[in-house]
């Protein structure tokens, strides 16, 4: 380990944090320097986020917490892992942002505070990739993808001049192209001496940017060292899983899509659809943010790809009946679809099932995460109340959600783990159509494996079962045999995904699919005003 | 500042001159000045400010004469001749026979409803005229000895002839009008020439404060030097601590219990005279009246002109009352009894009752009414209800109240040999022999009448400690009653 | 909801219906009062030949249904009608009511929302410590004093012992501005209950919303404690709270009737009052115009805030 | 800390709820009346306004009044919680509105009047009073429920839970309903303070409970005359609904106290073993600092 010690600007030494008894993290020691990026990989749930809120001075409630954490004075800026808890559902996205420019404006004249404040805020969101700032600026938290939400919180962290930051997946909601943006951003970020911390599942940003790795495994700092050390020699049989299956020559075998999974559309005169859309376009009170004519989900695994903001999540939410206002045409199995999930009968609701983007708001706050997964069978499938609990327990150890996990309440799972119970909840209905929004974005190489196995073999035991992969990853869409691509709200093209990967049509595809890695150089975005 | 009582004459030389500002309950925007309409004590007192009546009760009801100087009936006793004095209204024009019979024309209007109208029923106005200037013949129905009583009446006041709008109202009382606001002010100053010698103050000023603790509260913090109606409790608080002064008018409300003598149970005799000996009254006094008033003795008019007062003091007897209701085969006897908050200590004396009743084995249930219509539905349904009265002569009472042909009957007595002994008083010219008349009358009503009167309210008033020349014997109503003329500041 | 502007017409449009029903709710139920106007006038002189005098007088003796629809009729050309009793035009009625009352209100809402918003925040912020305990006893006892004990008791203390205020505004009705040490009281009272039931209205909603996570967030950007709590946490508590405010105004504009008649500040509750004692159906109506319309356009303005600060109700499925 | 808030809030519920429970057993036989509003004399609070032993009616009089606001409060929520749910989770407009609106008309005629008008024209019993100052209460209540419901009622948890076809009454009570919680109790606790005062005023004017019954807030009501006489005659009663309304709010506030996930005292920083790092930095987060769950 190369660390300057002189020059640490923060530092977690042998941090326990403890919640009944049990230790999150355990003897974590973390040096960060300013201009070095220090990333945190390890499986979901080994404790990423609870070390990184301990540079926040942020612990679980009723934890007991041992160690040192020392952070300079100024605000640590921190972009977490949901994005939509640091948005203020009662204010527009401007009001926080101006508020935090405002020290920066004061040594102005009061006239020329206005403007300023303006620029300013206007240049964080580009320089956080949200190039039309205007427009967000009056949207609610509530209007924007999650993709913008998470850019929203970056671009904040960066209008506050924070001196560290720590980066909770910074990167999950984003498209391959913003990704490479993204990854720009923080490495020119650092290049002006702040600290980043990075956790992430994202091995190739985390390649990308990293000066140093930590490993963590079930709270404990199993492996550190710069990146190519730990890709070429990882010691710890944890780090090998974790880097091996998350390595480009790995995932370039995708799960044999074609093998054992029903072909493709072109091979075979089309099967029914399950869910034929037609003529749909969807608005946000008056702004049309989604048209596609024609759209039909077939038995298999279709994966939407797209840009953030693309209108992707709209797609799913219109199939779901989670958004009413949109005039198209919804016929399951050639039957009319209400539009409103309020007039779907149970059945109805069953076969349409959405994994929400946001698991963390998708989850009640005061009941266990078990309760909630097995109310599905109960609700949809008539499930007497134990039997549907064990169902729930058999499908979450599935996912990986074992132990005393599923009884635990939303406040006291990570990221990945609510991820995955979230799509225990739609699998528990037995849906026809299963629509999974960005399932994997929270999910480490291992744990994403498993899952995507999973849902693999859903579809080999189910050939009816419709899978709709709403995602950003490579990896998970190489699971589909049907792709569609969304542009600014507009379906590019859709087809079959061989095709679609090896001779794409639109541009876009090309670079959604084909996208090399993040690019280790930053992106030409200038220079953060604030440091100069 | 002396320690002599301030209300008696003898409370030093008046003093001319200053404003006294005197606080009432009001009516709100229905206020008016026009005294044929008047009907709350505030309207009341206005108009008696302004204008004038040929004659006004005193302290004893008996009719004192004012604007009339004398009145002489004939033989027969229903013609009256009664002659004016010199009196002039506000705007210099004397006061005429024809100013006289256009205001008691215009309270008899068929097409109107004025208050006065019913006691000036006995009058035939098409017959009656103006004699001269200053005389009137009155021509009367039927003989009517207390014919100077209808002079006195609620409300009969003398305007200038032709006068029908009353937003800045001349009349020839003691103060003129200066400015109106309904529910709110009403300001008036001396006329100089009032027959009777014109006011030491300057100045009157009505307001209006509908709270009893506002009034209070204006008078203490020095915004009103009179406060009209303040409840027993204020009155005991502030007696004699030397911040303001106490005015208590004896006499003023009769409070009683009213039973329908018609209808079952107080149909029979014994089961009302049961009642009557139920009662405890100072046990009544001291809860509903706190202690101001006097006890009742199941008449009317204690204390005024022909009262009967030789009769016994009725007190509770449980046990005969329980007797009587035996005899009258009526033990465990229920009852409803009506009341409201509409007045003073009516809720208050039916809690008591009903507990006293209970002694005797008689429920009593209390039945709250709503208070704007009380006295309506009181009249004629239910069988037993709180009562009271304010002042006014025994003849009144017994015309308005307790004959065949009486309006508000409320005890429904209607018996047609007491009608013919009130036909004889009315018919008798000898003040003693129609005392006697009265007598023979109250006596009756005494043994086995309908109102169970267990007591006689005072009316408080709160003066400030400049104040002088308040009647402290006037009860409500009469003549000395919130008489600011002869009231003034030292 | 699709946009707010067509939302807030339709909602005038609905408004105007139910200041119908207010007055028809209003006019049934006094006419279903035991006694009339007349009876009311006769009082303890129930005379019944008086009576059908004072009815007839009065257009008493036609059937209710016809008086409504002529009363109707004129308000459809903006005349409220006259007063039963005593004639006068119901305009000028609500005229002479609306000013002290208006008077009132505004001044205690000037007070009320700064004090109560700022009390209720205070307490939130210091949730369970001494200072919250504080103002949620204080609040709560005030709270539970009914107006009339607190305005005698601040009549007594302040105006009669101390002699710093007028005790009451007696005399001084048609020109409560000349003497705004007389509105001192009242407004003290008016102010008691409102700012007690409302700061805790703002505490519960702002302890939940300071706990929120994006509160923290915003704290660690350093953005000042007062612009945090004030701009950024409140509203995600104001829903509620805007909601008892418009009852609260609701209330001050019809007449708090304890604080008129204590303190002698002829204001509309006072007509109220006296209008149902006099059965003086037209002049009720009348104010229950002014209170339908009134109701309408504050339900209207405290729905508005709630659609502003939550933002999401629209939208979500 | 918090068992201290319990205590506090307990104890000051106790006093009039024991009161109200076992007063009547302790009030014996009524005395002989006295006058009015006098002190001393064998009563050791006094006479109250028409000359009965006021601590006797103080014993008497906590029963109507706490089962009385309780029955109406209770009744007033458990018709507005679902109406005012229902508001807040349709997006039928036409049923907010079919909801809402009605409702508005009675919240336009002042709830005094309302009482008033209607108690003359039914002439309701006790039980009627208190459901009448129910429905009263029940415009007001409903609007309380939806602006406090309004947010939870957009969250996505409620999405979820009807993807899930959950039930109506579980996502209202259960998610919806308990999102809003600590603002419903704040405003049933103030509610039951009004509703109070409402039934002592409805009996002042001539309905419900007769206008000498042993009720406390009757007896505030009642008594004012001789406030500056006899003050324990408001004073008492007056006190002990504080002591109600003031201990049922305290309680509600403590039970709901350890809901925000708040850091306790002490836990925020690392209580370090070893001496406190000279190096560290960062500034002891301020007593509000709060964690994010
Ligand atoms: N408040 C809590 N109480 C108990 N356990 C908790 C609490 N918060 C988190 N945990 C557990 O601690 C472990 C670490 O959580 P953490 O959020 O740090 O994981 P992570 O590495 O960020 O995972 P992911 O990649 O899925 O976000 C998880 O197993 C989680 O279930
Ligand atoms: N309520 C709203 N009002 C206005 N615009 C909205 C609203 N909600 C979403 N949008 C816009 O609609 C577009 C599509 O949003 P959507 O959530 O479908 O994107 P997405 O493809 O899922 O993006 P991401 O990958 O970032 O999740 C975005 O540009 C977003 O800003
Ligand atoms: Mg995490
Ligand atoms: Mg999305």
């Amino acid at each position: 380990m190369t660390v300057h010690t002189a020059h640490e600007i923060a530092r977690i030494r042998d941090l326990r944090v403890e919640v009944d008894g049990r230790a999150l993290v355990d003897g974590v020691s973390l040096r960060l320097a300013p201009g070095r990026i220090t990333a945190l990989i390890g499986a979901s749930g080994s404790g990423k986020t609870t070390t990184g809120r301990a540079l926040l001075h942020a612990y679980p409630p009723g934890a007991t917490v041992t160690g040192e954490v020392s952070v300079p004075d100024t605000p640590v800026g921190y972009v977490p892992q949901h994005p939509a808890t640091a948005l203020n559902p009662a204010r527009p996205v401007a009001a926080l942002l101006q508020d935090i420019a405002r020290p920066q404006v004061r040594h102005l004249p009061r006239r020329a505070r206005r403007p300023a404040l303006r620029h300013r805020v206007l240049d964080a969101l580009a320089r956080a990739q949200l190039p039309d700032g205007e427009t967000l600026l009056k949207r609610y938290p509530h209007q924007l993808s999650g993709g913008q939400q998470q850019r929203v919180v970056l671009a904040q962290a960066l209008l506050a001049g924070a001196t560290v930051i720590v980066a909770d997946e910074p990167t999950t909601g984003q498209d391959a192209l913003t990704k490479r943006e993204i990854t720009g951003r923080l490495a020119a970020v650092a290049r002006q001496g702040i600290a980043v911390l990075l956790l992430s599942h994202d091995l190739d940003v985390v390649r990308a940017l990293a000066d140093e790795v930590h490993v963590l495994h079930a709270g404990r700092l199993v492996e550190s060292g710069p990146p190519e050390l730990l890709r070429h020699a990882p010691q710890h049989p944890r780090t090998r899983a974790l880097l091996t299956s998350a390595d480009p020559t790995a995932a370039a075998a995708p799960p044999a899509p074609s093998s054992a999974l029903p072909a493709p559309s072109s091979a075979l005169p089309a099967p029914d659809a399950v869910l034929r859309v037609r003529g749909l376009t969807a608005r946000h009170g008056s702004s049309r943010v989604l048209h596609v004519p024609e759209l039909r989900l077939v038995p298999g695994c279709l994966a939407v790809v797209g840009r953030s903001g693309s209108g992707k999540t709209t797609l799913g939410r219109c199939l779901a009946g989670l958004h009413r206002t949109h005039d198209g045409q919804l016929r399951l199995d050639g039957a009319a679809l209400p539009r409103s999930l309020r007039d779907r009968t149970r059945a109805q609701l069953a076969a349409v099932q959405y994994v929400f983007q946001d698991a963390h708001a998708s989850f009640d706050t005061h009941r266990t995460i078990l309760d909630q997964v097995a109310r599905s069978a109960v609700r949809l499938r008539h499930r007497p109340r134990a039997e549907a609990t064990a169902d729930a327990v058999r499908t979450l150890r599935s996912l990986g959600l074992t132990g005393d996990l599923p009884h635990r309440t939303l406040a006291e799972l990570s990221g990945g783990e609510l991820q995955r119970a979230a799509l225990a909840r739609a699998l528990l209905a037995r849906p026809r159509v299963l629509i999974c929004d960005e399932i994997t974005s929270g999910l480490d190489p291992v744990t994403r494996r498993g899952l995507l196995t999973l849902l693999e073999g859903l579809l080999r035991a189910d050939p009816d079962l419709c899978l709709v992969l709403i995602t950003h990853d490579r990896d998970t869409a190489a699971l589909a045999t049907t792709l569609a691509v969304l542009d600014a709200g507009r379906l590019v093209e859709h087809g079959p995904a061989a095709r679609l990967r090896t001779a794409p049509r639109h541009p876009l595809t090309a670079g959604l699919l084909q996208v090399p890695g993040p690019a280790p150089q930053p992106s030409p975005v200038g220079p953060d005003p604030q440091h100069q | 500042t002396g320690t002599a009582p301030s209300g008696d004459a003898a409370g030093g030389r008046p003093r001319r001159g200053g404003t006294l500002r005197a606080a009432f309950a009001g009516g709100g925007a229905e206020e008016t000045l026009d005294p044929h309409r008047a009907n709350l004590f505030a309207d009341v007192a206005r108009a008696k400010a302004l204008f004038d009546k040929l004659a006004d009760f005193g302290a004893d009801l008996s009719a004192r004469p004012r604007l009339a100087t004398s009145w002489e009936p004939n033989a027969g006793l229903d013609r009256w001749t009664v002659r004016l004095r010199k009196a002039v209204f506000h705007h210099g024009k004397p006061v005429t026979a024809r100013d006289v019979l256009y205001s008691y024309r215009r309270i008899a209007d068929p097409r109107q409803a004025f208050r006065a109208k019913a006691s000036l029923a006995p009058l035939d106005l098409t017959a009656s005229r103006a004699v001269d200037e200053r005389t009137v013949e009155f021509v009367l129905k039927h003989p009517t000895a207390e014919f100077p009583n209808l002079l006195a009446a609620f409300g009969a006041y003398i305007v200038p002839d032709g006068t029908k709008d009353f937003t800045a109202p001349v009349g020839s009382g003691p103060f003129r009008f200066v400015s109106f606001t309904p529910g709110r002010s009403a300001v008036f100053r001396r006329h100089e020439d009032y027959w009777d010698g014109p006011p030491h103050l300057e100045r009157l000023e009505f307001l209006v404060a509908n709270e009893e603790s506002a009034r209070l509260n204006a008078l203490l913090g020095g915004q009103v030097e009179y406060a009209h109606e303040l409840t027993p409790t204020t009155a005991r608080t502030h007696e004699g601590k030397g911040q303001i002064e106490i005015v208590r008018l004896r006499n003023s409300t009769m409070q009683s219990f009213a039973m329908k003598t018609d209808r079952p149970p107080f149909d029979d005799r014994r089961v009302r005279e049961a009642f009557f000996l139920l009662a405890d009254r100072r046990e009544l006094v001291a809860g509903a009246l706190s202690g101001a008033g006097e006890i009742g003795n199941d008449l009317f008019g204690k204390g005024y002109q022909y009262y009967a007062d030789g009769l016994p003091q009725r007190r509770p007897d449980p046990d005969r009352a329980r007797h009587l209701l035996k005899k009258a085969g009526a033990e465990g006897l229920r009852v409803t009894l009506d009341t409201s908050a509409v007045a003073a200590g009516f809720t208050e004396a039916a809690a008591i009752f009903r507990d006293q009743a209970a002694k005797a084995g008689v429920r009593v249930k209390v039945a709250m009414g709503s208070k704007d219509s009380y006295w309506q539905d009181t009249l004629d349904s239910g069988t037993l209800c709180c009562y009271r009265s304010g002042a006014m002569p025994l003849e009144s009472h017994f015309s308005q109240r307790l004959l065949s042909t009486s309006t508000t009957n409320a005890t429904h007595w209607r018996h047609k040999d007491f009608d013919a002994l009130y036909q004889q008083a009315q018919s008798t010219r000898n003040t003693e022999d129609r005392a006697a008349v009265y007598a023979r009358m109250q006596r009756r009503l005494y043994t086995e009448g309908g109102f169970l009167v267990w007591g006689f309210a005072d009316w408080i008033v709160g003066t400030a400690r400049t104040v002088r020349g308040v009647d402290r014997r006037a009860p409500a109503n009469t003549l000395d009653w919130a008489r600011f003329d002869r009231v003034w500041l030292t | 909801m699709t946009g707010l502007r067509p939302w807030l017409l339709r909602r005038l449009l609905l408004g105007a219906g139910q200041t119908v029903a207010v007055v028809l709710l209003v006019f049934a139920l006094t006419e279903a009062l035991p006694g009339d106007a007349a009876v009311a006038l006769a009082g303890d002189q129930p005379d019944p030949a008086r009576i059908a005098a004072l009815r007839e007088t009065m257009h008493l003796d036609r059937p209710a249904a016809e008086r409504l629809v002529d009363w109707a009729a004129g308000l459809a050309h903006g005349d409220l009608g006259s007063s039963l009793v005593s004639g006068r035009p119901v305009s000028s009625y609500l005229a002479d009511g609306f000013g002290p009352t208006l008077l009132l209100a505004t001044l205690t809402l000037l007070l009320l929302v700064p004090l109560a918003g700022g009390l209720g925040v205070l307490a939130a912020r210091h949730e369970g410590r001494l200072v919250d305990r504080l103002i949620s006893a204080v609040t709560l006892g005030v709270y539970a004093v009914p107006e009339f004990a607190l305005g005698v008791l601040l009549v007594t203390v302040v105006a009669l012992r101390l002699e710093w205020l007028p005790p009451t505004a007696v005399g001084h009705g048609d020109d409560l501005t000349a003497h705004p040490a007389v509105l001192v009281l009242p407004v003290l009272v008016l102010l008691s209950r409102p700012v007690c039931s409302l700061a805790r209205l703002v505490r519960a909603g702002m302890i939940d919303a300071l706990a929120a996570p994006h509160i923290a967030h915003a704290r660690r950007y350093g953005i000042p404690g007062a612009r945090l709590r004030y701009a950024h946490a409140l509203p995600n508590a104001l829903a509620p709270a805007a909601q008892q405010l418009a009852r609260t105004v609701d209330w001050l504009l019809c007449g708090v009737i304890v604080v008129e008649a204590l303190f002698v500040i002829p204001g509309l509750g006072t007509v109220l009052m006296n209008a149902v004692a006099e059965r003086d159906v037209p002049v009720l109506q009348g104010l229950a115009v002014v209170f339908a319309v009134t109701g309408v356009v504050l339900n209207l303005a405290a729905d508005t805030v709630i659609y502003r600060c939550t933002p999401r109700a629209g939208v979500a499925a | 800390m918090r068992r201290r808030r319990w205590a506090c809030a307990l104890i000051v519920l106790a006093v009039p709820l024991l009161l109200a429970l076992l007063g009547p057993l302790f009030a014996g036989e009524p005395g002989p009346r006295g006058a009015s509003f006098t002190t001393g004399g064998g009563h050791g609070a006094g006479t109250d306004f028409v000359g009965r032993d006021v601590w006797r009616q103080v014993l008497l009089g906590g029963r109507p009044v706490v089962l009385a606001a309780l029955a109406a409060t209770a009744l007033a929520y458990a018709v507005a919680l679902p109406l005012g749910l229902c508001g807040a989770l349709t997006h039928r407009r036409w049923l907010d509105e079919l909801l809402t609106r009605p409702l508005d008309v009675l919240l336009a005629v002042p709830s005094l009047l309302l009482v008033l008008l209607v108690a003359a024209v039914v002439r309701p019993g006790a039980a009627g009073i208190a459901l009448l100052v129910a429905l009263v209460n029940i415009p007001d209540a409903a609007r309380a429920v939806r602006a406090a419901a309004a947010e939870a009622a957009a969250r996505p948890v409620v999405e979820a839970l009807r993807m899930q076809g959950e039930s109506w009454a579980r996502t209202a009570l259960g998610c919806v309903g308990r999102a809003a919680l600590r603002t419903l109790a704040a405003d049933a606790g103030v509610r039951l303070t009004g509703v109070l005062y409402l039934v002592a005023t409805a009996s002042f004017l001539g309905v419900g409970a007769a206008p000498d019954a042993a009720d406390w807030a009757v007896m505030v009501d009642r008594n004012r005359t001789g406030m500056f006489v006899q003050p324990w005659a408001v004073a008492l009663p007056a006190l002990l609904i504080v002591a109600l309304t003031m201990g049922t709010n305290l309680l509600f506030d403590a039970a709901l106290a350890g809901r925000t996930p708040r850091p306790a005292p002490g836990r925020e920083r690392p209580p370090a073993p070893e001496p406190p790092p000279a190096d560290a930095t960062y500034p002891a987060p301020g007593p509000n600092e709060k964690d994010e769950p």
